[in-house]
This record gives C-alpha cells, structure tokens and sequence, in this order.
C-alpha cells in the first residue's frame, strides 16, 4: 500500500487523478448514453460500441490525414457513424430486435469482431493518434497537468449530452423515440413508425459513438481491438445508472472514470483492468442482492 | 431417433468433404528444386504491424538468395520459398499452425513468428517433432531456460533490451560523484511476455547496482492510457523511466510525457522504430533511450546484403520504409538457417539442426554464434538516443556515436 | 428396426469413424484432438447456456482454472518455483511416468478447483437469483475479470504465461495421445449429459429455462439445480481446460486459458449453431463451427476473422434455433412430438428432450 | 369453523404509496372450496402473491397449517403443500405435456440420489393418467407450448393435481377458456375437491362458476375485505353489488 502513502503524503496527486479521472469519465458517459439509449428503445445490448467507438477515431485519423482539421473532423466521423449505424441496422439488427437479449449480445458481439478485423484490414494494426494541437495548462506549481484537449473533450462530450436530452424531450422524432422505448406496441398503434424509430435510435447511437472515438483519438491512441474497454465501460455505468437518465449516465461516467485512475494508481496498473470488470460483477450482485431482498427479480 | 441419426452421418460425410478440401495441396519440405520454410506470421490482430516488418524481413531476404542464384546443397542449386500463416498474434494460434505447417504441409523448416507469446506456443510443437525453427523475434529469455533443442534465436534476449540504460545511469551517477545506490528507477512494462522479460532483466541490474525500483507496473494489454502511472512518475521523481510495450507503448510513453510534462533524467523505451516515435512526435521524442537489436549505421557485414546501411537501402527500395530491426533480424535468421543448411550439405533435419547450433557467421545483422540453449551470445543491444531529431548511437561504448544527453532537458527549458 | 439397435448402429459407427480418425487423416491429428475441445466446450457449455437457459458467457473461467492448476500442480511437482521462472534455472524434461502423474493429478486437483469455485459463485450468483441478461454480462465480467487477475499474479506467471513440459518420449505421439484423452474426455461428458438430461435432472433443469417462477412455485428448489448443473459444467470444462493447456504447450493468461473472445464465445456459437438445448446440437454445431473455421483459415488468409464475424453474425441472426431445432420444427414427429396414441411405448427420444 | 387449514391475518401489502391490500383476514377450512371475487385491481391477485410468498407483506400473518409462511419462500411454501396455478398460464413450453407432468413431481430434488434419479414407471403412470383426466391424453407428447391456450390451463392444472398439493390456489381457471369446457373444468375441480381432498382456493370473475362451485366467498373491493359468506349471502349484500356497479 505504497501507493496509497503517497497520495496521503501528497494529495495534489489525488487531485491529478480526480481531475484527470473526470475529464476522461465524460467521453465514457457519452458512449455510455448511446448505449442507454439502444438499450431502452430497443431492449438491445450493443456490444459493438466499443468497436463504433474505434471506428470514429479512425475516422477523424483518415479525415486528418486528408487534411481535415481535428474538431471540423468530429462532426464528421459522427455523421459517417451515423450512415454506417443505420446500414448495420437494416442488414442485422433489424432481425434481432424482438428476439431475446441473449441473441442481440451475441449478434452484436459478432459485428464487433467483423468491425475490429475490417478496421484492422483498412486501417492496418499501427497504433495512431490525432493532434489536436492543444496545450497544457499547469495548476499547483506544475504538479498538476490538465491537457487542455481533455477540458474541450469534456465540453464537447457535455454538451453533445444536453443536445440529445434536449431533442429527445423536445422534438417530435425524440418524442416518438421515447414513445416507442416506454411502449413500443402503443406507440405503434399511436401511428409512430417504430421500425424507423429504431433505425435512428441505432444509428445516433452509432453517431454518438463516433463523436465519443473522435475525442478518444485525440486523447489518446487507438487500435482496432480496443473496443471492448469502452463497452463494458459503457455497460457499467448505464447499469449503475438506469436507462434513459442523463444526468445519472453523466456522474456515474465521471465516477467511474475516477474510480478507475485511483485503482490503477493504488492497486498499480495490472490490476486496472481487473478492478474494472470486478466492480461490474460486485455492481451487479449488490444490485442483485437488494431486489433479492425484495423477493423480486431482475427481468 | 432416425432423423438424428441421418443428419449425423450427413455431418461426418461434411466433415469428410471438408477434410479432403483441406487436404488439398500438400507441401513437401523439398519439391524439385525448391525449399520451402514455413512460419505463422501475425498478419491480424494486435502484432500485425510488427508481423509485417517480420514477414518482409524474411520475403527480402528470400528474394536476395534466390536472385544470387539460390541454396547450394551437394551439388545442386535450390531456390527457396516460404509458406505463411495468420497467428492472428496468439500463441494458441501460432502451436496449432506450427502443427499444421509441420504435419499437414511436411515442412521440416521453421521460420519464427513475431512475437515471444506466439513463439513460446510454437516452440513446444517444433520440439515434439524435432524440426528446427530459428526465430528472429521472440526474445523472451524464458524460451531458453526449458531445454529446447530446436530453437535458435539470432536475436538478443529481451532481459538485455534495456539493461544497458541502467549501466549508463549508473555511470551518470559515478561521474558526478554520486552512489549509484541512490539512483531510483520506475518501470512500467507491457504485461505480456516480451515486456516482463525487459522488466525481469531491469529488476536485476538495479539489484547488481543497488539501485532502488520505486514503480514497478505492469501495463494491461487493452493499453490505452498512462496517465496513472506518470501520475506516479511525477510523485516519486524517479532518474530513469523505463517502459516496453510494443509500438503502442512507445507510442503512450512519448506522448503523454510529452503531454504531462513529466520530468525524468532519462527515458528509455523498446519499439521506437517500429512506432515511428520521431516522425509522429517530433521534437517530443527528442532525448527519448530507444533500445536496438540493430541499425543501419552498424559496421556489419556480409556477403549477401553487404553492409548494414545497404541492406536499409535494399529494404527501403523494396517496402518504401526504413527497416525496423525487426525486419533486419527477419533476414538475418533466414541467412542464418540457409548458411547452416549448406554447410550441412543434407535436408536432414538433425543434421541441419546440429549445422545452425554450430553457427559463427557474420551477417550484416551482426554477429550470429549460438550458445547451447539457442540463443545468440555474440551480438549485443545497442542504446540510440534521438538527438536532433535523428537516432544516435550511444552504448554501449564501442557503438556510441556521441555521448549520452543527461539529464534530459526539463520541459520548461525545451 | 427398432430404436435400440438404431442407437447401437449410430453410436457405433460414430465410435469407430472417431477411433479410425487420426489414421485416416494423418496430417490432421492435432486439428482432430481440437475437434474434441470444441466438442467438450459446446457441450459443458450447453448444458447451463442450453438446457438450463442461463446464457453464461463466462464459462470460460473454468477452462483456464483447469489449465492453470494443472500447470503449476505439474511445475510444482517437478520444479522449484524459482527455478522454472529464473533465466539461469534449467528445466530438464520429465520422464513419461512424470508427466502423466503431473498431468493426471494437476487435471484432478483443477477439477475439483472448478467445482469449488463454481460453487462459491453459484451461490453468490445464482442463488441471489441473477437471470438473463445480467446473468449473462456478470459471468463476462468474471471471465474478464479472472483473465486479468492471472496477467497480474506472479506466482502463475503473470503476463509471461507459462509454458507446459515438453511431451515426453516414450508416450508414442503427442497428438494421438491428446486425441485419445479428449476423446475419452467426450465420451465420458457425453454419456454423464446424456444419463442426466434423461432423468430428474435433465426435465427439471429445462423447466427453469422454460419457466423458472413456476419451477419455483411448484416446489423446485431451483437453486440446487443450477448450482449443481453450473458445477457439473465447471468439472468438464476444467479437465477440458487441463489438457487443452498441455495440448497448446503455452499458456497466456488473456489468449490461451481466459480466452473469452475466442473459445469463450465460440462455445456458444457452435452450441447455437447446432441447436442449444439439446444433446447433439452442441456436437453437431461443434464440428460445423471447427471445420468451417479451419477452411477460412487456410483459404481465406488474413481475411479468415472477417469471415468469421459475418458468420458469426448470420448464423445469430439467420438462424438463431440452429440445425437441431431447426429440423425439431421441421419435422417434429421425428423428435417424439406427435398426437395420438398411434406410436406404441417408444419413450420420445433423448435427444429430442 | 374448527379445522382451519390457510389463515390469513390483518395481511397488508404497499406498492410505494398505492395499497393494494389493507388489514385482510380470512380463513380457508380444510377439504372446502372457498372463492375470492371483487372487481379488477381489488387486490386479489396480489393476496394470492402474498400468500405464496412471492413479494413480502407489510405486516399482519399468515398461517397454513401449523406454519408461519408470512416470512417463506416461494420454493418452500410450494413443498408445504400450497400450489398456486397463474391468471395468465405458466407451462414448460419447449417440453412435451408428459415431461411437464413428470417435473412436476412433489418434492422434487429432495437428496442428491434423487436429483439424479430416474422416474419411476409409477411417475409416468400417474402422469397418464391424470393427462387422461383433464382430457389431455392423446397430446401427451406435444410440446406444451403449441397447446392452446385453453389446453394449457388444463394442462397446468393436471400439473399442480401431479404435486399431490394439500390446498390448491387458481388464480382465474375458466378465464380464457372456451364456454363449452368451463362446465367440464368445473366437474374437475369439484372431483379434485372430493376424490383427492385437496381444499381450493379460487379467484374467478364468472359469478356462474364460482357461485356453483364455491362453499364460501370473500369478497375484496380497492385492497380492502368488503364481505364474505355464503353464496347466497354475497349474491344479496348491497356493498358487493355496489362494489361491482362501481358505486362506491
């Protein structure tokens, strides 16, 4: 517990880790959002959000690569998502969607690794990163960092978060979109057309995604077979959570986000990971364990 | 229950027609005048970048053979060729294609993959057969403590990688008339087997100087951030940094010290070639330690590519980039087993095997001279700091092109 | 003919072929006793995915339980800790008698693992009553979760894996002798699922797939039965995954033993594939998916894995009942559903169950 | 009312701030048939869930036989002897009505041994002939789940005969059922009732079955206890029959 002394002995790395565990916990809220959002309108589990993630930040690298400036290139990546998460749409899940959970995760899980191993034959297996061209700022006498990409990413990610609760609450297609996810056969009969319904909700989701790989592209690296990080990211915090509330997807992105850089920095980095998918299966058995308590179940 | 059982029998005539698809075109080891190698090679998944290099190593150094007419074995020129596989960059892949390669394709030639992890599971396949494999790139130091016959490594083990950045702190700190004992290093390696090799082989030579490791973490595969551990660089202050990870890893380190402003005297990493660290950071790479098994500036020669800065001439002819030494040593293990091959004057695989044992050659890799766990002894790591923007030679000493810049520049002074 | 010699003819002839196998195709040995694994994972699989209806997707913890004690129960055995992990310790092979009591008694010692440990998180797990979905995305967590805590434990060998003893001389050839265990292996399962799925066990582990409150309601103690099925399932995995380690000769935490991207996921698409929740759907998917596998392999190079994500894909959402339920619906008299009682005592068959 | 086999007792049950029932008490006699009416949303159902243990109650007690189940799971109330059958069906689907029948065993998986074990030729005999019994017999070997929906309440009904249950709760038996089968499936119960003693306990909203059937109703009106007695008695009480002309 050497680790831990330090950050007693010098908390201003506490705060490096909270700040920092923050700003990158908001692009994870928003992959995670378009995962509540499928998964409330479609009663889908995607598991090939990690892989759109990816994706997006491919994306933005080529567009930079033609000459794109980065942020021009976000919205961009976003729209191709868009396109790409409406064609998968109509191939695949348009066939899955009122079969069980269990058949959706696999069919999805299939996409991924068709996503991963054509991302891996298009774009080769190189680690690449996007500069934005951005600073650091320096707090407590250069002790801590804060990368200046991270706050836009954090903004970006924010903001691209109140423009969807906005249009879900305010529109006629987020209406029909919020229709369709209390009571799909309801809103049917109430003249929403929920199969196209569904095609938009998959592909924003696939839109958000990109937006969400941009900005990973340019915080960090990316490869073709990192997606899996992002979705079970995404899985926890929406199962933390609940579906369809924004404001819980937010915090509990942010918390996760600073969970997960105090247990890299305390247990040290071998274990990161592991901390991550333990606290997934420990969320899932508390959650478990109060409806049990209840003599109810999870359904 | 008849049903059932028609469809099983249907199932066994599918598997049947499969196997005899399958069995298609068989490979001999020698047909006519050709020799075939074989070797899996990481053509998808996380290595296949470093699987490229590996396989146009090997191609060059095919083509360079054939075009100087070929192998000579009593008497009769013989071209040469190799038969790849996907690994898809995992051992469980790479044992079962080194089964099929073997048994299904008869090729008594094995060529490694990349990567320690896949050559670890192709070793013990190779072995049970007894055909020879000579590796280029799995450097893992485990491979040779478990009394393989069969496995030769023309490369330098990766215990070795970095050591000699410890030695150059330690010099560092007696010239300025400090004890090295109060040097401090932080290592944070790639958790895979390559990589905690480079940690194993660091951990001990800190132990031999006394040196202090004040982090020691091990890096997920599913790598995509080092913040928290620089986090901890910043807060222990250490004098070296220490990381390996692949290309991906070279390419986090680089950056996010960059990024982060992390001050460390020296930074010292594998894969910078590979990675491109100097082309896609730049002046943030400057100062960087990037460890070597080769580089075109050597005196190597040989008889086939000349010079060292030849063959990086030949390659880049040929690929259009400057070889990594994960190419160089491609070609390097292919010159290595065609040289034993004609010395052993027989396709016999004991005979072939005992001929690459004996080995002493120079190649424009460096020199090849296996000890009798099969990995090369006579060639040394080569420590290249960027200096201006161009990779520098600077231990050990009889490489060193120019002294080591130390401490680095603090990033504010930049 | 009558059901039972028409048993005796298919087993028969399918013991034969299997035991005819590796000289008939030479070359392929290796690939056959992987045959087997597939078989083995669709199998133990299917039995809590399948038949119970609690799609685990991470059976695979087992697999690796398996493959990790019987390696170090075999390191251990024969050498020191230090001496195997340290570049200057020198391990020599072992004799045959050696390898076969490490093998032996690493695959037993790892069996029983499982079965503890499947108990422990039967009861954390299964017992809170945990279903469907959050069922399933929890066992992926362990699986994950478990591949990485061995990347990070020293003792098994952390990120560098470990590498098992070189097959010794004196046991004939390595992949017969690997094919023979796992076909004893399968046969053995095959014939334990079989002998359950016929009696209580079988009906009463169906009836929670196909209803589990009303199980509950009439008096099952459910609980017991899924523990009992996840453990019987840890068992087999587990001696699956203890051979399968000296099979492959190295063993990498995330790649080898906790592979969930790969023979994770493939144990259940194959027993999708062939039909999940009957006996010989599982083998039948099992074949298809390894066959199909090995052909993209070799004609598909480098493309093999896109391939086999649009496979993936169609075979999920083409044809998600598989062959086996696929031809129950085609043909259901075939399978013992039939109305009248034109049939005499033929109980329906097993494998239609 | 001296052999009183299920009693329930001052029995209340919340849903966050709606009450679905309030303070019930009631009594089952043994080997009788008693009926719970009232109309939709009266809580009846969720008396029934109480009493099976399928959510905990607020407060009050329930008692069947000499057991306190209040505090009981589901598993274990069933294997005292307390069967419920569902509003809306609850079969095996995928399994044919004979394996529906055999599973339904009493007791099931009492020991390892039996966990394992085979069914006894006695288990299929029986299982026959109580298919035979609800008229299921020739669709034996179909799977439940292609039965209609009327076949299915039958063949759920044979299920919780197979259990050997000492009280049976039906939650709505002729609900859904075709008009012509109700007056068979009435003449089942009543056997049910006489031959194998088994004391029922029914909720139903055909006032033709349960007035034919019933010895004794209960009848609940917004999760309160409005009335019980006899047939007759409930026919002629004024707050029932304003309950259900929705004049309270």
């Amino acid at each position: 517990m050497d680790n831990l002394q330090i950050l007693f002995a010098a908390p201003v790395f506490s705060l490096q880790l909270l700040i920092d565990g923050i700003l990158i916990g908001a692009v994870f809220a928003l992959a995670a959002y378009g995962m509540a959002l499928v998964w409330g309108v479609m009663k889908i589990i995607n598991f090939a959000q990690g892989e759109f993630v990816i994706l997006g930040g491919f994306l933005l690298y080529a567009l930079k690569e033609a000459g794109l400036h980065p942020f021009l290139g976000v919205p961009v990546a976003a729209a191709a998502l868009f396109v790409i998460g409406w064609v998968i749409y109509r191939i695949a899940i348009v066939r899955v969607i009122e079969k069980d959970l269990f058949i959706s995760i696999l069919a999805t899980f299939g996409i991924a690794i068709l996503l991963q191993q054509l991302m891996n034959q298009v774009f080769g297996a190189d680690v690449q990163t996007v500069e934005a061209g951005l600073g650091t700022w320096f707090l407590m006498d250069g002790q801590v960092t804060v990368l200046q990409i991270k706050v836009v990413s954090f903004f970006i990610a924010m903001v691209l978060g109140v423009i969807l609760a906005l249009f879900l609450k305010k529109t006629r297609l987020g209406q029909a979109i919020r229709a369709t996810a209390q009571h799909y056969r309801a809103a049917q009969i109430l003249g929403v057309d929920t199969d196209r319904v569904y095609a938009i909700t998959f592909a924003l989701n696939a839109a958000i995604c990109g937006a969400a790989g941009a900005l990973v592209s340019m915080i960090w690296v990316i490869q073709p077979f990192m997606g899996l990080a992002y979705t079970i990211r995404s899985f926890m915090i929406v199962i933390v959570a609940g579906l369809g509330n924004v404001i819980g997807v937010a915090l509990a992105g942010l918390g996760l986000g600073a969970a997960e850089n105090f247990a890299g920095f305390i247990l040290g980095a071998e274990f990161q990971a592991a901390f991550i998918f333990s606290l997934l299966v420990v969320i899932l058995l508390w959650r478990n364990f109060r409806l049990s308590l209840k003599r109810e179940y999870l359904e | 229950m008849h049903r059932n059982m028609k469809i099983t029998f249907l199932l066994f005539a599918m598997v049947a027609a499969f196997g005899l698809i399958l069995a298609g075109p068989a490979w001999a080891k020698v047909e006519g005048d050709m020799i075939t190698f074989g070797a899996a090679v990481s053509f998808t998944g996380k290595y296949s970048t470093n699987g490229k290099h590996t396989k146009n190593g090997y191609d060059l150094a095919v083509k360079r053979l054939n075009e100087m007419g070929g192998v000579e074995v009593a008497g009769k020129h013989y071209k040469i060729e190799v038969k790849y596989y996907d690994d898809e960059s995992t051992p469980a892949r790479a044992g079962q294609l080194a089964d099929r390669l073997i048994k299904q394709d008869g090729i008594k030639f094995i060529l490694g993959p990349y990567g320690s992890g896949p050559t670890k599971g192709m070793a013990p396949i190779t072995e049970k057969y007894q055909v020879p494999m000579v590796e280029a790139n799995g450097a893992s130091r485990a491979l040779f403590n478990k009394g393989y016959r069969y496995l030769f490594a023309v490369l330098t083990t990766s215990e070795q990688y970095l050591t000699a950045s410890v030695d150059l702190l330690a010099e560092q700190y007696l010239a300025a008339g400090k004890d090295p004992q109060d040097a401090k290093i932080a290592v944070a390696v790639e958790n895979d087997p390559f990589s905690m090799d480079i940690r194993a082989g660091i951990l001990d030579d800190a132990q031999t100087h006394g040196m202090r490791v004040v982090i020691d973490d091990k890096l997920p595969k599913e790598l995509t951030d080092m913040t928290v551990t620089l986090t901890k660089v910043k807060a222990l202050k250490p004098d070296l940094l220490v990381v390996s990870g692949h290309s991906k890893g070279a390419a986090l380190a680089v950056r996010q010290t960059a990024q982060m402003k992390v001050d460390v005297d020296m930074l010292a990493i594998t894969h910078c070639e590979a990675a491109d660290v100097k082309g896609k950071f730049g002046a943030d790479a400057e100062y960087t330690l990037c460890a070597t098994q080769w580089a075109p500036t050597m005196s190597y020669k040989d008889e086939w590519f000349g010079s060292a800065g030849d063959y990086a001439k030949r390659f880049e002819e040929e690929y259009g980039y400057v070889p990594p030494y994960q190419a160089a040593e491609s070609s390097a293990a292919v010159l290595v087993y065609v040289n034993a091959i004609q010395r052993a004057g027989s396709f016999d695989k004991e005979k072939v095997r005992d001929a690459i044992a004996a080995t002493d050659m120079e190649t424009f890799y460096g020199r090849v001279d296996f000890d009798d766990t099969g990995k090369n002894i006579a060639k040394p790591m080569v420590l290249r700091q960027i200096q201006n923007g161009e990779y520098v030679p600077v231990a050990p000493s009889q490489f060193a092109a120019e002294k080591v810049i130390y401490p680095r520049p603090k990033w504010k002074d930049r | 003919m009558n059901g039972n010699s028409r048993r005796i003819l298919l087993y028969g002839g399918i013991g034969v072929l299997a035991l005819a196998a590796p000289w008939l195709m030479t070359a392929y040995r290796t690939q056959l006793a992987f045959l087997w694994v597939m078989i083995l994972l669709a199998l133990t699989w299917d039995l809590v995915g399948g038949q119970m209806g609690y799609a685990s997707f991470g059976n695979i913890v087992f697999f690796g339980v398996g493959m990790y004690s019987t390696a170090v129960i075999q390191r251990n055995l024969h050498y020191g800790l230090e001496e195997y992990a340290h570049v200057a310790g020198r391990v020599e092979s072992l004799s045959s008698g050696e390898y076969l009591t490490g093998l032996g008694l690493g695959m037993a010692v790892g069996a029983v693992a499982a079965v503890v440990i499947a108990l422990i998180l039967g009861i954390c797990i299964l017992a809170m009553g945990m279903r469907g979905p959050y069922f399933g995305i929890c066992t992926l967590g362990l699986g994950v979760a478990a591949g990485e805590i061995a990347s990070g434990w020293e003792y098994v060998g952390a990120g560098s894996g470990m590498v098992t003893p070189v097959f010794p001389e004196g046991l004939g050839e390595r992949a017969i002798f690997f094919y023979f265990i796992f076909f004893f292996l399968t046969v053995v399962t095959f014939i334990t699922l079989r002998r359950l799925y016929a009696g209580r066990f079988g009906l009463v582990i169906n009836a929670i797939r196909d209803d589990e409150d009303k199980a509950e309601a009439m008096g099952i103690r459910t609980t017991r039965y899924k523990i009992t099925a996840w453990c019987v399932s840890a068992f087999f995995l587990s001696l699956t995954g203890g051979a399968a380690g000296h099979l492959i000769g190295f063993i990498d935490p995330t790649e080898v033993a906790f592979a969930g991207p790969t023979f994770g996921v493939w144990m259940i698409l194959m027993a999708i594939l062939g039909g999940k929740g009957t006996l010989w759907g599982p083998v039948i998917g099992a074949v298809i998916f390894h066959v199909t596998q090995e052909v993209f392999w070799t004609y598909l190079f480098g493309w093999q894995r896109v391939a086999l994500g649009a496979f993936i894909v169609a075979i999920v959402v083409f044809f998600p009942q598989g062959l086996m339920g696929w031809a129950q619906d085609r043909w259901p008299e075939r399978f013992g559903h039939w109305v009248e009682e034109k049939a005499l005592a033929d109980t329906p068959g097993g494998e239609g169950a | 009312m001296n052999d009183i086999q299920l009693s329930v007792e001052g029995v209340s049950k919340r849903f966050g701030g709606v009450v679905a029932n309030d303070k019930i008490t009631l009594n089952v006699p043994r080997g009788r048939i008693v009926g719970l009416i009232g109309p939709n949303g009266s809580g009846k159902t969720t008396l029934f869930n109480s009493i099976v243990g399928y959510h905990p109650i607020d407060e009050g007690s329930i008692r069947f036989e000499e057991h306190e189940i209040s505090r009981k799971r589901v598993v274990e109330i069933a294997r005292l002897g307390m069967i419920r059958t569902f509003q809306q069906t609850h079969i095996y689907g995928k399994m044919t009505c004979m394996e529906n029948m055999k599973v339904s065993v009493p007791r099931n998986g009492a020991g390892v041994a039996r966990m394992f074990a085979r069914f006894s030729p006695d288990v299929v005999e029986k299982s026959e002939s109580l298919l035979e019994f609800v008229g299921l017999y020739p669709k034996r070997y179909l799977l439940a789940g292609d039965l209609s929906f009327g076949q299915q309440k039958l063949l759920e009904f044979a299920m919780a005969l197979m259990n050997e249950p000492k009280m049976l709760l039906l939650d709505e038996p002729t609900a859904g059922i075709n008009p012509t089968l109700i007056n068979g499936l009435m003449e089942r119960l009543q056997r049910a009732n006489a031959d194998l003693g088994i004391t029922l306990f029914v909720i139903e909203h055909n006032m033709r079955v349960i007035m034919n059937l019933a010895e004794t109703i209960y009848c609940l009106a917004h999760g309160e206890l409005l009335s019980f007695g006899t047939p007759e008695e409930i026919q002629q009480d004024q707050t029932v029959i304003d309950a259900y002309l929705g004049a309270h």
